[in-house]
C-alpha cells in the first residue's frame, strides 16, 4: 500500500491542474485533478435494486404496510422511501412530503448537502471571528463552523437549504490541500467526543481508547488522533448515524453519551426525557431510529477486525497500475468481487449466500417484532376506546416505547442486519420480548390480576 | 515513472513473445527461457504489477526468507516445472494483455494443489504422521486451509 | 498429494510396534503404535472449568434455577451436569441419577461407550451372518453391526452397559488397517442418510450435495463419499447430535428427515407424534433437546467454510519435529493458540473477548427466553388450578411445547452460541415470542376475550 500510495501521490502531484481550495465547494472542480474518483463520484445516479437494499427510491410504506401503524402520528408515515446514491441526497430531501407536508428545521441540512463552506460563511456572518479563507483546521475556522452550524439548525428548512447547493461533496470528506481524509460535520465531532468520555468499549477505534488513556483535559479530536484506517469509516460515521434535534436550537445530536449501543442509546433519551413524537393510536412517547449503520457495524465482527465502511462501500479499482476508491458508494452486493473477494476467497455466487443466510434471519425476527409492537398498539388502542387513562396505561406505554425503539434500530439500520448480525438478531429478541410482555402487563389490568414484573432483561 | 513504463514495456515484449508463441502454436523451453518469466526471482513476477500485491505480502510474511514464489507456486520436478510455467506463462500474459482476467486474482485449484504439495517437500518430516494416514481417494487436508497466511499474510 | 502420500506411508510402517484389528477394543493397544495421540487422549481426564463450558462436571440444576421448572416431571429435573472430557463418558453415565433413580434402555450406550466390537458380537448371536473378523466395511460386517445395535437399545441399560468397557476409543473413529477416519454409529449412519435423502441444503457437506444430484438408487455412505475435511466433522457427529428413542424398540435416532434445523426436527417430532414426556406443572407434552453441536456447526460461518469440529477441538499440536492431532478433545478457549490462531491473526485476549462477545449475547437472550418459558408454565399451572382442562389447554401448551424446544435447543448446545451465533439468536428471538403469546392466548382465554391468531412466524 506505501508503494500505491507513493505512487499516487506522485500522480497526483504530476497531475494536478488546478488548485482547489476551501472555497471550492464545486466537485467539477476538483474533478478536473482526480477524474477517475470524480467520474465514479457521478455514478451516484445509478439506480439498481438488491434484495433488501440497492438505490431504488421505492416507498417502503407499501412494501411494509406494519410501518404506517407503527409510525402513526409520525411524519415517517406519510413518505419513508428506500435511500438511493448520494447524487440525490439533496433533491430526495427537499421533495420529500416529510418536508412538503410538515415543518422542518434548518437541522436537517447537516446531512443533506455539503454545507462545510456554507456553515463557516454563515458563522462569520453571525459573528464568528477570521476569514473564511482561513484554515478550515485554525481555531477561527473551527468557531466559524460551529457557530454557522448552530445558526442553521435553528432556521426554517426552506431558508436553510437555500444555503448550499450540492450533496455531500469531496470538501465535506477531503482536505483540499492534501487530500487527506477529514471529518466535517460538526454533529459528528461533537458526538465522538462524547463518546470518547463514555467508558462504553470501542475496540474497533483505537484511537479513543488510545485518548482515553491520556489526561483528557483537552476534547478527542478525530481529525488529528483518528488514524487513517477509522477515518475511513468516521467520513461516513458523519451522517450514517443515529441523530435527534437538541432542545429549541434544534441542534443536530448523536446520543452518544453512555455508548453507541442500543440501550444505551435509549438510555440516554430516556435521561433526557426526549421523544420523537407521541403516538396516535396508543398514546405512547416514542422515538423514532434513524440509519444507525455507523452504530451497529461498530458492534459487529468486521469493524473488530478493522474494516472500514470504505472497505465494502468504496473498495479499490484498479485502473492501470493505480488503485482508485470507487466514489460510487452503493450496496456492496452490486460489486461483490471487488468489495468482499479481496478478503473472502469464496465464490461471488457463495459470498451472496452468505449474506443471504444472514439477512433472511434478521428479516424473519423483524417480522414478528414489528407484528408484536402492532399487536402491542392494537391492544393499547382498545384499552385507552375503553376507557383506560394515560396514566393507567403510562407503564404499557413505555414498553412500547422500549420495544417499538428496539425494532426500529433494526428496521433502520440499511444493511438488514448484515453490519452485526447476531446483535441486530439480539435486539429483535429483546423488542419482541418487550412488546409481548407489554400485552400480557395490559391484559393483567384489565382482568385485575397483578401485573407481573418484567424481567430483568426486559426492564 | 520510470520504473511503471518500464514494467509496461516488459510486460508488451512478454505478451508479444506469447503472441509469436501462438503463432507458432508451441511451447518450447527457448521461448521459456527467453523470458524472465522462468527465472527464480521473484522480481520477475513482480514485473508484473498485477502480482505487486502478492510480493508486498510474501515480503513481509513469514516466508520472506525461506521460499521464493516459484518455491511455492511451481512444481519442482523438471517436467512439471517447466510445464507449469509455460501454461501459467501464456495465461498469465494472456491475461495481462487482453485485461479480462477476473480481480482480485484468485488461485485456481490446480495451482493451489501444487503450492500445497510444496508445503509439505518442506516440511516432510513434520508433517508425515498427519499426511501418512491420508487416506488415498480423500487425499490431505490442505494445509493452506489453516496456513493460508504463510506465503502472503493476511488477505485484510 | 499422491507423491507424498507414497513416501510417508514408509514412515508410517516403520512405526507400527504391533498388529490391530477390528477386534482390538483397548486403547492402549493402539496406543503402542501412536503413543503421541495416545497420550493426549488419556489428557481428556483433565477438569478445567471456562466461563460457559470446560470439563467440570458442576450441577447445572444449581446454577441455573430455571431449568428444576422447565423439566418438572423429567429425569433431567434430577440430575444435570456439565459435560466433561471423553475418558468420563462411561462413568458419568453409568453414575448419573437419570440411571440410577430412573430405568433406561440399552440405546443410552450408542454414544457412551465403544460399542463397535460389542454391536458386532451381539449381531453374531442374535444370528446376523459371518465371523467378527470379517472386515467392517463388508456386508456382514454392517450386517452384524446394526443387528447388534438394534438388540442392544431395546436391553436394560444394566445388561447392555455390561457389554462394554471403554470410552469412546480409537476404533470408533479410525480404520485399524489404514488409520483412516471413519464413522461407525448405527445411529449416525441411518440419521445421515434420511438427511441425504431430504431437501436441506447442506453446502458445508459437499459429498451429500454430490449424493443428491447422483441416481440416489443407493443410500448415501459416508465411509466412501464423505472427503476427509468432512470426516473430520462426521466422526464427531456421530454423538455430538440432538437424539431420540424410537418407537418400543427404542432405537437411537437422529431426527435429520426433514433437515437439521430447529424447526425441521420439530416438525419431525411433531409428524411421528413424539414428545419426551408430560410436564408434571401445565401438562404440556415437551421435548428435551440434547447436544445438538453438529447442528447447530451447521447453521454457522464456520461450517460453511469448512472449518470442521476438529480443526478447532483437536488442533494439531506439535511434539518435538512431528505434528499431531491432539486427541485431547475440550474447550477450544483452553488451547486459542492452536484452536484459533493459524486462522485468526488476533491475540488470545483478543480471541477471547469476541467469543465472550458472541457468548454474552446468546446468555442474555437466554435468560430471556428460559425466563419466558417459565412464566409460561406458570400461567398454565394456575389455569389447571383454577380448573381449565387439559382440552381447553391444548393450544397453549403445544406454544409451550414450542417455544421450550427452542429454548432448550440452544442451552443445550454446548457453546453458549458460538457454534452459529446469529441462528442462536434467531432461535431463542422465536422462543421468546412462542412462550409470551402463549401467555397471552391464555390470558384472553381466561378473560373471554377471543384468542388472537399466533403470527406467521410463530404459527
Ligand atoms: C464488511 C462489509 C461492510 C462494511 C464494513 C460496511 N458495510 Fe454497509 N453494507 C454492507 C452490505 C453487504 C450491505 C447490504 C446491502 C444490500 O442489502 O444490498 C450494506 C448496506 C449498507 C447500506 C444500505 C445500502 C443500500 O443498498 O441501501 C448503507 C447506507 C451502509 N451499508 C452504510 C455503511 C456504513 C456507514 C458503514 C460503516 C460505518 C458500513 N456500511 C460498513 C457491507 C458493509
Ligand atoms: C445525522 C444525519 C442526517 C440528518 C440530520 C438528516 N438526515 Fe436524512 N438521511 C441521512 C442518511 C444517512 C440517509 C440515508 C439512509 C436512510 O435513508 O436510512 C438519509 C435519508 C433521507 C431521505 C431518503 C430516504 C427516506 O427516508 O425517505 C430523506 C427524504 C431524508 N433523509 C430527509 C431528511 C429530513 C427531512 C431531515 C430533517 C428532518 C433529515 N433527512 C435529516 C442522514 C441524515
Ligand atoms: C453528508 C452526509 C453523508 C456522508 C458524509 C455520507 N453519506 Fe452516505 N448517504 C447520505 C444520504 C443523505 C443518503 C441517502 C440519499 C438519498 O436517498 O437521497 C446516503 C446514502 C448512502 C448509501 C445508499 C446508496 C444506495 O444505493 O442506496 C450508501 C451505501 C452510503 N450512503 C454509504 C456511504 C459511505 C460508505 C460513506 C463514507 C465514505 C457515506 N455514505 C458518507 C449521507 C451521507
Ligand atoms: C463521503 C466521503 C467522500 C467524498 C464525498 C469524496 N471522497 Fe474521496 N475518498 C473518500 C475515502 C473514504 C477515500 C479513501 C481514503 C483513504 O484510504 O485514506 C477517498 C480517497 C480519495 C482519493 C485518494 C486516492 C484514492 O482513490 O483512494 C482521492 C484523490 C479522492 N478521494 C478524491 C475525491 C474527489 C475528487 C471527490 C469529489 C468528486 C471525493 N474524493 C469525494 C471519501 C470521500
Ligand atoms: C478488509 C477485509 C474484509 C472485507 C473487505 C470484507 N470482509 Fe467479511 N470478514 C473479514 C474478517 C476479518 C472477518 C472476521 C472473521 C475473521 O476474523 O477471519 C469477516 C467475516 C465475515 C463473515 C462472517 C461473520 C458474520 O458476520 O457472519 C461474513 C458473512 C462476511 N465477512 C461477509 C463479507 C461480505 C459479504 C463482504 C463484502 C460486502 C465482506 N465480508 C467484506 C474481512 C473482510
Ligand atoms: C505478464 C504479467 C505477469 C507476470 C510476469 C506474472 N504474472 Fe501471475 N498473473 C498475471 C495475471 C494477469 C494473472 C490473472 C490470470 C487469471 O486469473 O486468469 C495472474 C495470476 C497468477 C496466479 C493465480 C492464478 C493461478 O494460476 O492460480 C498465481 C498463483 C500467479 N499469477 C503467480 C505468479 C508467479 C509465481 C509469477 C512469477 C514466476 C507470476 N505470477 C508472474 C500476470 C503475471
Ligand atoms: C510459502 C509459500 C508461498 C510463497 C513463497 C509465495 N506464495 Fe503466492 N500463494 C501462496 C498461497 C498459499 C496462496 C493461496 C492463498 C489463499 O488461498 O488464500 C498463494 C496465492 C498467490 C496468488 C493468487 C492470489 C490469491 O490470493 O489467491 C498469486 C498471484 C501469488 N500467490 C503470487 C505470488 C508471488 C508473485 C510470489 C513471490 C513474490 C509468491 N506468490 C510467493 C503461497 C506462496
Ligand atoms: C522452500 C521450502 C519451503 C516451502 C515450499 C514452504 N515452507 Fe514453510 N517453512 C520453510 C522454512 C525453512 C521454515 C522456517 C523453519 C521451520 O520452522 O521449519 C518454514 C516455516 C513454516 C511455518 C512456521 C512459521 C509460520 O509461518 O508459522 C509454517 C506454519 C509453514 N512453514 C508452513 C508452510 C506451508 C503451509 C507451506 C505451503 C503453503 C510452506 N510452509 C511452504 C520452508 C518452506
Ligand atoms: C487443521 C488445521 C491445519 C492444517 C490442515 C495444517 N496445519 Fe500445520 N499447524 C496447525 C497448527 C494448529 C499448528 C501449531 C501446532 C503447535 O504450535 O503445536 C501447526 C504447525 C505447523 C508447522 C510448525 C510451525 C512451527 O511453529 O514451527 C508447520 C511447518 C506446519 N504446520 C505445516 C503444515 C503443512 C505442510 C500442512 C499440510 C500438510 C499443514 N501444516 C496442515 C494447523 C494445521
Ligand atoms: C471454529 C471453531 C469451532 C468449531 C469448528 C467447532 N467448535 Fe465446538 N466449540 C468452540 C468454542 C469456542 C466453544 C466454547 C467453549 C467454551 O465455552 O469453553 C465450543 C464448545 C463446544 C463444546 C462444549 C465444550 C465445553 O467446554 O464444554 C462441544 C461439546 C463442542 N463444542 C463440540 C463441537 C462439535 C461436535 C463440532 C462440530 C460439529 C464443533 N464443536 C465445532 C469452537 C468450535
Ligand atoms: C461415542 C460418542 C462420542 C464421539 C464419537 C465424540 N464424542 Fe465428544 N463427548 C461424548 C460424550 C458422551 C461426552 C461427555 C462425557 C461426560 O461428560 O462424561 C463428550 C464430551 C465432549 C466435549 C466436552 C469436553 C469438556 O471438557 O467438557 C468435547 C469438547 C467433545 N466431546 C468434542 C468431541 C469432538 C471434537 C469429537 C470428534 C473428534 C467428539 N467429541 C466425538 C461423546 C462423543
Ligand atoms: C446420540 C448420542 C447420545 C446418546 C444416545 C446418549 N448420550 Fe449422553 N451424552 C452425549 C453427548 C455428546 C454428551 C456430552 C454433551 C452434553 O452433555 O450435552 C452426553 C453427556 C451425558 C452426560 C453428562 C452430562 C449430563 O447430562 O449430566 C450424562 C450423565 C449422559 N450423557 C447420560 C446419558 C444417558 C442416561 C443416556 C440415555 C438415556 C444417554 N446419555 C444417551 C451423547 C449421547
Ligand atoms: C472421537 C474420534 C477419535 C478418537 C476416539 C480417536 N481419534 Fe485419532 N483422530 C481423530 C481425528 C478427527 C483425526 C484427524 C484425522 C484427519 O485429519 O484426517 C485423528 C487422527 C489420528 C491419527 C493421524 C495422525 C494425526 O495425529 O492427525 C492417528 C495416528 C490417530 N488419530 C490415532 C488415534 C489413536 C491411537 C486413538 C486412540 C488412543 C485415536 N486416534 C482415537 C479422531 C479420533
Ligand atoms: C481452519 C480455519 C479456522 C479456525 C481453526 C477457526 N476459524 Fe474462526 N473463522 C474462520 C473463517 C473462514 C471464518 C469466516 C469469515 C471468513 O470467511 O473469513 C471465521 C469466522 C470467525 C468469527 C466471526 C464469525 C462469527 O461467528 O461471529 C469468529 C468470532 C471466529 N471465527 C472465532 C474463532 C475462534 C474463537 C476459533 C477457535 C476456537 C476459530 N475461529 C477457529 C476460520 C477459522
Ligand atoms: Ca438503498
Ligand atoms: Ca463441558
Amino acid at each position: 500500500q506505501n508503494i500505491n500510495q507513493r505512487k499516487t501521490e506522485a500522480k497526483q502531484t504530476a497531475f494536478k491542474l488546478i488548485d482547489v481550495f476551501e472555497t471550492t465547494v464545486d466537485p467539477k472542480q476538483w474533478g478536473k485533478n482526480f477524474p477517475r474518483q470524480y467520474d465514479s463520484y457521478l455514478r451516484t445516479v445509478d439506480t439498481q435494486r438488491t434484495r433488501h437494499g440497492g438505490s431504488e427510491a421505492f416507498q417502503k410504506l407499501d412494501t411494509d404496510p406494519h410501518l404506517k401503524a407503527i409510525f402513526d402520528g409520525y411524519a415517517f408515515a406519510i413518505d419513508y422511501r428506500e435511500e438511493r446514491g448520494h447524487a440525490y441526497m439533496l433533491s430526495d430531501q427537499r421533495e420529500t412530503e416529510r418536508v412538503t407536508k410538515k415543518v422542518q428545521p434548518g437541522a436537517c441540512v447537516h446531512c443533506h448537502a455539503s454545507n462545510t463552506l456554507a456553515y463557516r460563511k454563515l458563522g462569520v456572518e453571525k459573528g464568528a471571528g477570521g476569514t473564511i479563507e482561513m484554515p478550515f483546521a485554525s481555531k477561527e475556522g473551527q468557531a466559524q463552523l460551529f457557530k454557522g452550524f448552530e445558526e442553521m439548525c435553528k432556521m426554517k428548512f426552506d431558508e436553510a437549504t437555500k444555503l448550499v447547493e450540492h450533496p455531500v461533496a469531496c470538501i465535506d470528506c477531503h482536505d483540499p490541500d492534501t487530500m487527506h481524509l477529514r471529518v466535517t460535520k460538526p454533529g459528528f465531532i461533537n458526538g465522538i467526543r462524547a463518546l470518547a468520555k463514555s467508558s462504553d468499549p470501542v475496540p474497533h477505534l483505537p484511537s479513543i481508547e488510545r485518548w482515553r488513556k491520556g489526561d483528557r483535559s483537552k476534547d478527542y479530536e478525530p481529525n488529528v488522533e483518528a488514524t487513517r484506517q477509522e477515518m475511513r469509516s468516521m467520513a461516513c460515521g458523519q451522517c450514517h448515524v443515529e441523530y435527534y434535534f437538541k432542545g429549541e436550537g434544534k441542534l443536530v445530536t448523536y446520543p452518544w453519551m453512555n455508548g453507541l449501543k442500543v440501550e444505551q442509546a435509549e438510555k440516554y433519551y430516556n435521561d433526557v426525557g426526549f421523544s420523537d413524537w407521541t403516538h396516535a393510536r396508543s398514546g405512547a412517547k416514542v422515538l423514532k431510529a434513524q440509519h444507525p449503520e455507523f452504530e451497529m457495524w461498530s458492534q459487529g465482527i468486521h469493524a473488530r477486525s478493522g474494516v472500514a465502511c470504505a472497505d465494502c462501500h468504496m473498495p479499490y479499482i484498479r485502473e492501470g497500475a493505480i488503485k482508485v476508491s470507487d466514489h460510487h458508494t452503493r450496496s456492496p452486493l452490486l460489486n461483490i468481487s471487488r468489495a468482499c473477494q479481496t478478503c473472502h476467497s469464496y465464490s461471488e455466487e457463495e459470498i451472496s449466500s452468505r449474506v443471504a443466510a444472514i439477512q433472511d434471519r434478521t428479516k424473519k425476527l423483524l417480522d414478528a417484532s414489528e407484528q408484536a409492537v402492532v399487536d402491542l398498539i392494537g391492544a393499547l388502542e382498545q384499552a385507552k376506546k375503553d376507557g383506560m387513562t394515560d396514566e393507567q396505561l403510562l407503564p404499557v406505554q413505555k414498553m412500547q416505547r422500549a420495544a417499538q425503539w428496539r425494532c426500529d434500530f433494526v428496521n433502520a439500520e440499511n444493511s438488514m442486519g448484515f453490519h452485526a448480525p447476531q446483535e441486530a438478531a439480539r435486539i429483535l429478541g429483546e423488542s419482541i420480548d418487550l412488546a409481548r410482555q407489554g400485552q400480557i402487563e395490559l391484559l393483567k389490568m384489565q382482568s385485575g390480576k397483578t401485573p407481573m414484573k418484567p424481567t430483568a432483561s426486559a426492564k | 515513472m520510470r520504473r511503471y513504463a518500464g514494467i509496461t514495456t516488459a510486460g508488451l515484449a512478454l505478451a508479444a513473445l506469447v503472441g509469436i508463441c501462438i503463432g507458432s502454436a508451441l511451447y518450447t523451453f527457448d521461448f521459456a527461457e527467453g523470458t524472465s518469466y522462468l527465472s527464480n526471482d521473484p522480481k520477475a513476477c513482480v514485473n508484473c504489477h498485477i502480482m505487486r500485491d502478492q510480493y508486498d505480502g510474501w515480503q513481509k510474511a513469514s516466508h520472506h526468507a525461506n521460499a521464493t514464489c516459484n518455491d511455492c507456486h511451481v512444481p519442482q520436478d523438471l517436467v512439471g516445472k517447466y510445464y507449469t510455467k509455460a501454461e501459467h506463462g501464456w495465461r498469465h500474459s494472456k491475461g495481462f494483455t487482453l485485461q479480462n482476467f477476473h480481480e482480485p486474482i484468485r488461485i485456481t485449484p490446480e495451482s493451489l494443489a501444487i503450492v500445497n504439495n510444496n508445503c509439505v517437500r518442506c516440511h516432510e518430516s513434520l508433517t508425515s504422521e498427519i499426511t501418512s494416514h491420508a487416506d488415498p481417494v480423500r487425499g490431505l487436508v490442505n494445509c493452506t486451509q489453516c496456513h493460508s497466511r504463510v506465503g502472503h499474510g493476511p488477505r485484510n
